[in-house]
C-alpha cells in the first residue's frame, strides 16, 4: 500500500549512522554524541510516519495478520525465508516506544558515560536497530536473528561500561536470556517442519514458510492443524524465551544484577524496551500461533504473574540500592503486563500493551533519575539521602512525578495500563476475582514501596553534608526528564489516543483465540 | 451551559498550573490561588441557579469531555456532571475552600515553599470537585487519589520534619489499601453492569447505560465458593465500604487522621475536616442503590460508623495536642455521618457533613489562629487564658465549639438531631446508645479543651499571645457565622436540604422528636458544662508535661485513650514489622539464595562438572592415541557388526 | 597365485604392531617409526587390492603416500629436533603441556 | 613357488616389526624397520609393482631411515626409556587393544578379500612404469602437483623450524651444557 519503504527506513537508519560513527576519530567523544543524537532524532522524525499513516484495518479474510507498510523481499526462497516487514496495532507503539527512548538515552549519555563514548553510541544504534527489527520482523528468521543480535550490544554495554562486578552480571545476562531463546529456534524449525509438512501433502512441492502471517492463516483456517500435545510443546518453548525476557517470576534474577550493573543509558534501554520484547512475544506467538495451548496455560501463568506481581513488590520494599528497587519493581510491573496477556480478551490484552509503553516511559525515567544522583553522589545507597528535595526541587518534583505514575495514580498512565488489565483479568473466565484479589495488593505495595524510597531519599532532614551542595538539574537532565513527563501525562488523560489504533489488531488476537479453539474443541481429549 | 460545569474544576487548575510554572513569588501566589478558588465558587452558585430553575426530573446536568479509555470490552468516558448532590458537595469545597485559601495567605505568611503550598491547594480543590462532580466511578477515582496525593503533599509540606514525612507516607499508604477495595468494587462493578457511569450518558451518539439505574439486576446474584455464597450487591457494597473506610478514616483505617495533622493547620481544616475526608461518605451515599440492596453491608457501615464515633470520641478527650482533638473528634463525627448511611439516613448524612464542615473547619481555622498566635505552640498544656489575648479567636471558636457539642440552635444540633432520630425511629438501639454516648464524650472534649486554651491563667510564658490579623479572623467570622445559621438549610419544619436532595436519594423529611431533642440538649449543655468546669477548676494541676487531672479517676486507661486503643501500636507489631520481615527475608535470603542460588547452581554444576572432564585431558599424547584406538576398534566393530 | 587375503592378513598384522608402538613406546622418535611402519602396512594393502582388480590407480595412490610420508618425516624430524632443544629428550610423556 | 616366496617375506617382515617394537635401543629399531621395509618391497616386486618396489627401496630404505638414523644419533636418543612409565597402566591395556585391532583387521580383511587375483592377458602388462607415469601426467596430474607443493612446504617449514629453534637457543643456552 506504501511504496516508499518507511519501516526498512526506521529500521537500518541507526545501523547507518553506526558505520558512520566509525569514521569519527575514537577520541572525539563531543563529536560522537552529537552525531549519535542526530541519527536518534532523525529515527525519531522517520519513525512519526508510522503512527501518522496508520489506518486500524480489519482482519483479512483469510486470517493472516492486517499488517501495514508492509515489505516483503525473498531471501531464502527454498526455506520459504523472506526480508518480511510490516506493523499493526500491537507493534505500532512500542516501534514508537523504541524511537522515542533512543534520543533521551543518548542525550543522558552526556552526563553518564566517560570512556569509549564513540563506541558506546556505536553499540546503542546497533541495539536500536535491532529492537526495531523485533518489533517489525514478519518472517521468523528474521525475527530470530533480530532477536539474539539484541543480546550483544547489550552485554557489551554492560560488561564494558558497567559497574564492579559488570562482567559477572553481563555474562549472567548473556547466558540466562541466551538459552531462554535456543528452545524458541528449535520451535521455529518445528513449526516451519510442521506446516510445510501439513499443507505439502495438499501442494507436492510447496517449500514451505516462515512468514508469521502466513502460518497464521494457515492455522486459522484449518489448512494448517497442530496435534493438541505438538502445541502445548511449541507453546511452551516460545513462552519460556519470552518468560525469561519479561521477566516473569521466577525467572527474574538475572534482571536485579544486570540493572545494578548496567549503565543508566543501559538500564533505561533494558527496562524500556528489552523487557517489552517478552510480552510482544507472547502476544504475536504465544496468542496468536497457539491458541488452544494459551488457554490451556493461562490459569497457570497468571498465577506465576500474580506472585511476580507481589513478590516484586515485597522484595522491592526491602531493598537499599535505588536501582536494585526499581529493578525490582520491575518485576513487579511486567507481573501486571503478562496478567493482561493472559487475560486473553481485548481488555486485557490491549491494557498489556499501553502498560508495555507505560512501563517503558516511567521505569525508564525512574532509571535516569537514579543516574541523576549516582553521577553526583557516585553511591546509589537509600541511607545516604535525605532531604534533598530541599535543594533540588525541580527534580524532587519530577522524581514524585514519575514514582506516582509508576504506583498508578489516575490521571498518569500507569493507572490506565494498570486497570485496564485487571479489567480485563477480572472479565476472563479463566482467571476472575480470586487473583484480582492478590493482585490489586501489588498496587498497594506499589505505594509503598515508591514512597519509601521517596521519603527515605527526598523528605527528612538533609542532614548529610555532602547532599548539600547538590545541583538541581542541569538543562540537559531537565529537557531528557521534562521530555519523558509529556507523555507520563499525556497517556493518563488521553490514553484512547495510544488505545484506538491497536483495537483492531487486538481484536483480531483475541477472536483468533476464540475461534479457533471453537473450531476444534471436538479434537481435544 | 454544559460547558460551564467544567470551568468549576477547571479554574482552580488553572490556578495550580500557574503556581507550578509560572508564579514565583508568594503574593501572586495566594492571590492568583484564591482568586481562582473564589471564582470556581461564584460559578458554582451561578451553575447551581440554573440547575434550580429546571424541573426537579430534569436536575442532571453531565458533559463528556472524551473518551478516556477505549480498549474493547472496558469503556470509559471522561465526563462530569452536576446533580443536586454534587452541587452542595461543590458549594462546600469551593465556599469553605475558598475561605481557607484566603486565610492561608495569612498562616502561611514567610513560609519558604509558600508558592507550592498554593499549588497543592488549588490541585486539591481541583481533585475534589472530580471526585464530588464525576459522572462515573473512575473519574470519582481520580478524585478520590488525587486528593489523597495532594493531602500527602500537604501533610509532607514542611518534610524536612521526620514526623510530617512518616505522616505523610502513612496517609497515602493507608488510603491504597481502602484504594484497593475501592478498584476491586470498580472491576465488579464493570464486569456485572457493563458500565462505570452513574447515570445513563451519551457519549459520540452512543448511549451507554448507568449502574445506579441497573442494580435491581443484581440483586438474587451471588458469587464466591459453592458452600458459602455471598451475594452480589454485599460483595460489592462491602469493598466500597472499605474503600470509604480509607478515605473517611473509619475504624479500622482512621489511624493516619490524626498523625496527618503534621501538615499546615489550614491544610487540616480544609482536607483533613471539612472535604477530602468526607469523600468516602459522599461516595456511599452516590452509591446508595447498592448499599440499598444488601442489608448486610447496611448493619456492617452501621456498625462501623459507631464504633468508630465511639473509639475516636474517647480518644479525643485524653489529647493534649490542640490538633489533635479535633483529628479524633473528626474521626467520630465521621463515624456518625457513615452511621448515618448505615441507617439509610443519607439526608442526615450529607446535613451532617455539609454543618461538620462549616464548624470543624472554623474549629481547625481557630486552632490555627491559636498556633499561630503563640508562635507555634500545639501542646494545650502550655496555653490557658487565650481569651483576653485573642478576642475573636476565643468567640468564634465558643460558637464552633458549641455547635460541635450540639448546643441548641447552633447548626451542629440540627444535624446530629436528625441522625439521632432517624436511629430512633428505626429502632436502631445499641447504635443509638452508642452515638448518644458520643455525642456526650463530644460536648464533654470541647468543654475541657476550651477551658485548657482559653481560660485560666497561661501556663508557659515564653511566648507573648497575640490575635491573627485581618485576613484569618474575617475567615473565622464568615465561617462562625456558618456555624450558628447552617442549620437552617434542613430545619424539622422547613427541610429544604431533603427537598432538594430529593431527585437523587428519593427521601422523605425524618420526624422530630421533641423528647429526644430536649435530653440530647440537656445533655449536650451539662456535658460541656462538666468538661469546662473540671478543667477550669483544676487548672492549676496541668502542668507542662504533666498528667491530666482525669487521670487521678481513670488510672493508666487514660494512657490507652491517649493512644486511641493501641491500635497504631497493634498495627506496627502485627502488619509493619511482620512485612519487613517478611521483606527482608524475601530480599536478602529466599531470592539470592534459593531462586538465584538454583540459577546459578545450575552455572556452577557446569564448571564443576568442567573441571571434572578437564582431567581426563593428561596432556600425554600415548593416552589420547589410547583413546583414539579405542574409537576406531569400536567404529570398526560397528561397521562390521551393523553393515553387511 | 597367492590369494589376496593373506597379504591383507599380513597389512593388519603390521599396522597392529604399528599401533603398539604407538602406544606403548615413549621414544618420539620409535613412535615416528611405527607411524611409518602403519603407513607402509596400508601401502600393502593397497598394492594388493590394486593387483587383484588389475587396476593401476592403487599404485598411484601408494606413490602419493610414499611422497607425503617423506615430506612428513621431514617435517615431524624437524621439529623433534627443535623440541629437543629446549626439552632436552625425545620422550613423549615429558612434552605434555596441553595438560588441561 | 610365489607361495614360498611370499611365506618367507612376510615372515621376515613381521620379524623385523616386531624386533622394532621391542628394541630398547631406537639405532636397533630403525635398523629393524629398515629390514621390514626391505621386505615390504621385495613383497611389492611380487605384487607386479616394480616402480613402487624402487621407489620404497630408495624413499623409504633408503632417504627416510637414514634421517632417521642420522637423527637418533644426532640428538643422541638411543635410550630414553630408561625411566619409570610414568602411564604404565596403559601398557595391558594397548595390547588388549592391539588383539581387538587385529581381530576386527583380520575379520574385516576375510570378508572383503576372499578372491585370488584373476591372471591371464591382462596380468601382463599390469604394473608397467610406463602405464604408471602416464597416469601420474594425466589423470592424476592435479594431485601430482599438489604433492610437489607439499613438499616445497615441508622444505621451508623444516628450515624456518630450525632457524626458529636456533634464534632461541642462541638467546638461551641450554642447560646442563
Amino acid at each position: 500500500m506504501e511504496s516508499f519503504p518507511i519501516l526498512s527506513l526506521v529500521l537500518w537508519l541507526p545501523t547507518l549512522g553506526a558505520l558512520a560513527l566509525l569514521a569519527v576519530p575514537r577520541d572525539n567523544a563531543e563529536l560522537a554524541r552529537r552525531i549519535a543524537l542526530m541519527v536518534a532524532v532523525l529515527t525519531l522524525l522517520a519513525s512519526l510516519a508510522l503512527p501518522l499513516g496508520y489506518a486500524p484495518a480489519a482482519a483479512a479474510s483469510d486470517g493472516s495478520l492486517a499488517l501495514q507498510f508492509v515489505e516483503r523481499v525473498p531471501w531464502l526462497p527454498m526455506l520459504g525465508a523472506s526480508y518480511s516487514l510490516g506493523i499493526d496495532g500491537v507493534s505500532l507503539w512500542l516501534v514508537m516506544l523504541t524511537t522515542f527512548l533512543l534520543p533521551i538515552v543518548i542525550l543522558s549519555t552526556w552526563d553518564s558515560v566517560h570512556k569509549e563514548v564513540r563506541n558506546f553510541q556505536i553499540l546503542m544504534l546497533l541495539l536500536a536497530t535491532a529492537m526495531i527489527g523485533v518489533f517489525v520482523a514478519m518472517d521468523l528468521l528474521l525475527f530470530y536473528i533480530f532477536w539474539e543480535f539484541t543480546l550483544i550490544p547489550m552485554t557489551l554495554l554492560i560488561g564494558i561500561w558497567g559497574g564492579s562486578n559488570r562482567v559477572f552480571a553481563a555474562r549472567k545476562f548473556f547466558l540466562y536470556t541466551f538459552s531462554g531463546s535456543v528452545l524458541m529456534l528449535l520451535a521455529i524449525i518445528g513449526l516451519y517442519v510442521l506446516n510445510r509438512e501439513a499443507l505439502a501433502a495438499a501442494q507436492p512441492g510447496y517449500p514451505g514458510t516462515l512468514d508469521i502471517s502466513a502460518i497464521a492463516a494457515n492455522l486459522r483456517s484449518g489448512v494448517f492443524r497442530l496435534d493438541p500435545a505438538m502445541e502445548r510443546l511449541l507453546f511452551g518453548a516460545f513462552f519460556l524465551a519470552f518468560a525469561i525476557k519479561v521477566p516473569l517470576w521466577p525467572f527474574h534474577t538475572w534482571l536485579p544484577d544486570a540493572h545494578v550493573e548496567a549503565p543508566t543509558a543501559g538500564s533505561v534501554i533494558l527496562a524500556g524496551v528489552l523487557l517489552k520484547l517478552g510480552s510482544y512475544g507472547m502476544i504475536r506467538f504465544n496468542l496468536t500461533l497457539f491458541p488452544e495451548a494459551a488457554r490451556w496455560a493461562a490459569p497457570a501463568i497468571a498465577v506465576l504473574a500474580v506472585i511476580g506481581i507481589i513478590y516484586g513488590a515485597i522484595v522491592a520494599f526491602a531493598q537499599t540500592d535505588m536501582k536494585k528497587l526499581v529493578a525490582y519493581s520491575s518485576v513487579s510491573h511486567m507481573g501486571f503486563i503478562v496478567l493482561g496477556i493472559f487475560a486473553l480478551n481485548r481488555a486485557g490484552v490491549s491494557g498489556a500493551i499501553l502498560q508495555s509503553i507505560n512501563h517503558g516511559l516511567s521505569t525508564g525515567a525512574l532509571f535516569l533519575i537514579v543516574g541523576v544522583l549516582y553521577e553526583r553522589r557516585h553511591t546509589r545507597e537509600l541511607a545516604a539521602y535525605g532531604g534533598i528535595w530541599k535543594v533540588m526541587p525541580v527534580y524532587g518534583g519530577i522524581t514524585l512525578l514519575v514514582a506516582l505514575s509508576s504506583a498508578g495514580l489516575p490521571g498518569l498512565n500507569g493507572f490506565v495500563g494498570e486497570y485496564t488489565i485487571m479489567q480485563g483479568a477480572f472479565l476472563a473466565p479463566e482467571l476472575g476475582w480470586p487473583f484480582l484479589g492478590f493482585a490489586v495488593f501489588g498496587v498497594v505495595l506499589a505505594a509503598v514501596y515508591l514512597l519509601r524510597l521517596y521519603q527515605t531519599v527526598f523528605m527528612g532532614e538533609l542532614d548529610n553534608p555532602e547532599n548539600q551542595g547538590l545541583q538541581d538539574l542541569n538543562r540537559r537532565e531537565l529537557v531528557t526528564l521534562a521530555a519523558l513527563c509529556v507523555p507520563i501525562v499525556a497517556l493518563g488523560l488521553y490514553p484512547a489516543f495510544a488505545l484506538g489504533p491497536m483495537q483492531a489488531s487486538v481484536a483480531d488476537v483475541v477472536n483468533g483465540l476464540a475461534n479457533t479453539v471453537a473450531g476444534r474443541i471436538d479434537l481435544l481429549p | 451551559m454544559e460547558w460551564l460545569i467544567w470551568l468549576i474544576p477547571l479554574l482552580p487548575f488553572v490556578g495550580f498550573l500557574l503556581n507550578v510554572f509560572v508564579i514565583r513569588h508568594e503574593r501572586p501566589a495566594g492571590l492568583v490561588a484564591s482568586g481562582l478558588v473564589a471564582a470556581s465558587f461564584v460559578v458554582a452558585v451561578t451553575a447551581i441557579a440554573m440547575l434550580a430553575g429546571l424541573p426537579e426530573e430534569e436536575r442532571r446536568i453531565i458533559s463528556v469531555g472524551w473518551e478516556w479509555i477505549n480498549a474493547g470490552d472496558l469503556r470509559v468516558p471522561f465526563g462530569i456532571m452536576l446533580d443536586p448532590l454534587s452541587a452542595v458537595m461543590v458549594l462546600l469545597v469551593t465556599g469553605v475552600g475558598a475561605l481557607i485559601h484566603f486565610y492561608s495567605i495569612g498562616y502561611m505568611h514567610g513560609d519558604a515553599r509558600v508558592v507550592r503550598y498554593f499549588a497543592y491547594l488549588n490541585l486539591f480543590v481541583t481533585m475534589m470537585l472530580f471526585l464530588v462532580m464525576g459522572n462515573n466511578m473512575l473519574i470519582l477515582f481520580l478524585g478520590w487519589e488525587g486528593v489523597g496525593l495532594c493531602s500527602f503533599l500537604l501533610i509532607g509540606h514542611w518534610f524536612e520534619r521526620k514526623s510530617a514525612a512518616a505522616a505523610a507516607v502513612k496517609a497515602f499508604v493507608v488510603n491504597r489499601i481502602g484504594d484497593a477495595a475501592f478498584i476491586l468494587a470498580m472491576l465488579a462493578i464493570y464486569a456485572n453492569f457493563g458500565t462505570l457511569n452513574f447515570y445513563e450518558v451519551t457519549v459520540a451518539g452512543e448511549v451507554q447505560p448507568g449502574f445506579l439505574e441497573r442494580v435491581p439486576e443484581i440483586i438474587g446474584q451471588s458469587f464466591g465458593p459453592s458452600w458459602q455464597p455471598i451475594a452480589l450487591a454485599t460483595g460489592i457494597s462491602f469493598l466500597l465500604l472499605i474503600g470509604a473506610t480509607g478515605k473517611s478514616a473509619q475504624f479500622p483505617l482512621f489511624v493516619w487522621l490524626p498523625d496527618a495533622m503534621a501538615g499546615p493547620t489550614p491544610v487540616s481544616a480544609l482536607i483533613h475536616a471539612a472535604t477530602m475526608v468526607t469523600g468516602g461518605v459522599y461516595m456511599m451515599t452516590r452509591t446508595e442503590a447498592l448499599f440499598a440492596a444488601s442489608p448486610a453491608t447496611q448493619t456492617w457501615v452501621l456498625w462501623v460508623g459507631a464504633l468508630t464515633a465511639l473509639i475516636a470520641g474517647t480518644a479525643a478527650i485524653a489529647q493534649w495536642d490542640i490538633k489533635r482533638v479535633l483529628a479524633y473528634s473528626t474521626v467520630s463525627q465521621l463515624g456518625f455521618m457513615v452511621a448515618a448511611c448505615g441507617m439509610g439516613a443519607y439526608v442526615a448524612a450529607i446535613f451532617h457533613l455539609l454543618t461538620h464542615g462549616i464548624f470543624k473547619a472554623l474549629l481547625f481555622l481557630g486552632s490555627g489562629s491559636v498556633i499561630h498566635g503563640t508562635h507555634d505552640t500545639q501542646d494545650m498544656r502550655k496555653m490557658g487564658g487565650l481569651r483576653t489575648a485573642m478576642p475573636t479567636t476565643y468567640w468564634t471558636y465558643l460558637v464552633g465549639a458549641g455547635a460541635l457539642a450540639g448546643i441548641v440552635p447552633l447548626a451542629g444540633f440540627w444535624s446530629k438531631d436528625e441522625i439521632l432520630a432517624h436511629a430512633l425511629s428505626h429502632n436502631h438501639w445499641p447504635q443509638l446508645i452508642i452515638l448518644f454516648l458520643t455525642s456526650l464524650l463530644t460536648a464533654f472534649y470541647m468543654g475541657r479543651q476550651v477551658a485548657l486554651v482559653f481560660f485560666g491563667t497561661q501556663r508557659d510564658t515564653h511566648y507573648h499571645a497575640h490575635e491573627s490579623g485581618r485576613v484569618m479572623t474575617v475567615p473565622l467570622i464568615v465561617l462562625a457565622v456558618g456555624a450558628v445559621i447552617g442549620g437552617a438549610i434542613n430545619l424539622p419544619w422547613g427541610h429544604w436540604l431533603t427537598d432538594w436532595l430529593h431527585p437523587v436519594l428519593h427521601e422523605e423529611a425524618g420526624s422530630f422528636n421533641p423528647v429526644l431533642a430536649l435530653i440530647a440538649t440537656a445533655g449536650a449543655v451539662g456535658m460541656s458544662y462538666l468538661g469546662w468546669w473540671l478543667y477550669t477548676s483544676n487548672a492549676a494541676k496541668v502542668k507542662v508535661g504533666g498528667k491530666d487531672p482525669a487521670y487521678r479517676y481513670t488510672g493508666d486507661i487514660w494512657d490507652g485513650l491517649e493512644e486511641a486503643w493501641y491500635v497504631d501500636r497493634l498495627y506496627e507489631r502485627v502488619i509493619v514489622q511482620p512485612f519487613r520481615g517478611l521483606g527482608d527475608f524475601l530480599a536478602r535470603v529466599f531470592d539470592p539464595q534459593g531462586i538465584d542460588g538454583l540459577v546459578l547452581g545450575i552455572g556452577r554444576f557446569f564448571g564443576w562438572a568442567g573441571a571434572q572432564v578437564r582431567e581426563l585431558q593428561s596432556g600425554y599424547v600415548r593416552t589420547y592415541a589410547l583413546v583414539f584406538t579405542a574409537g576406531v576398534v569400536l567404529v570398526l566393530s560397528f561397521m562390521l557388526i551393523f553393515t553387511r | 597365485m597367492v590369494p589376496t587375503s593373506y597379504y591383507i592378513l599380513l597389512s593388519a598384522a603390521l599396522f597392529t604392531i604399528g599401533v603398539l608402538g604407538v602406544l606403548i613406546r615413549r621414544n618420539a622418535i620409535v613412535v615416528f617409526m611405527a607411524v611409518e611402519l602403519m603407513l607402509n602396512a596400508a601401502n600393502l594393502a593397497l598394492v594388493a587390492y590394486a593387483r587383484e582388480r588389475l587396476s593401476i590407480d592403487g599404485q598411484v595412490l601408494v606413490f602419493f603416500v610414499i611422497t607425503v610420508a617423506a615430506a612428513e618425516v621431514a617435517v615431524g624430524l624437524a621439529l623433534l629436533v627443535a623440541i629437543f632443544r629446549t626439552k632436552r629428550t625425545t620422550d613423549v610423556d615429558e612434552v605434555s603441556t596441553l595438560r588441561g | 613357488m610365489d607361495l614360498i616366496l611370499f611365506l618367507i617375506t612376510a615372515a621376515v617382515a613381521l620379524i623385523g616389526a616386531i624386533a622394532m617394537l621391542v628394541s630398547r635401543n631406537a639405532v636397533h629399531s630403525a635398523l629393524f624397520l629398515l629390514l621390514n621395509f626391505a621386505a615390504i618391497a621385495v613383497l611389492f616386486l611380487l605384487l607386479q609393482s616394480p616402480f613402487l618396489f624402487a621407489i620404497q627401496l630408495t624413499v623409504y630404505a633408503g632417504a627416510i631411515m637414514v634421517l632417521f638414523l642420522f637423527v637418533v644419533m644426532l640428538l643422541g636418543a638411543e635410550q630414553v626409556e630408561d625411566t619409570p612409565d610414568r602411564i604404565a597402566w596403559q601398557r595391558p591395556l594397548a595390547v588388549a587393544l592391539g588383539v581387538g585391532l587385529l581381530g576386527v583387521a583380520v575379520l574385516a580383511a576375510l570378508r572383503y578379500a576372499p578372491g585370488i587375483p584373476p591372471g591371464g592377458a591382462a596380468a601382463a602388462t599390469f604394473g608397467d612404469p610406463a602405464e604408471l607415469g602416464r597416469l601420474l601426467f594425466t589423470r592424476y596430474l592435479l594431485p601430482f602437483q599438489v604433492t610437489g607443493i607439499i613438499l616445497l612446504i615441508a622444505v621451508v617449514g623444516v628450515v624456518v623450524l630450525n632457524q626458529y629453534g636456533r634464534s632461541k637457543a642462541a638467546l638461551k643456552p641450554p642447560p646442563g651444557d
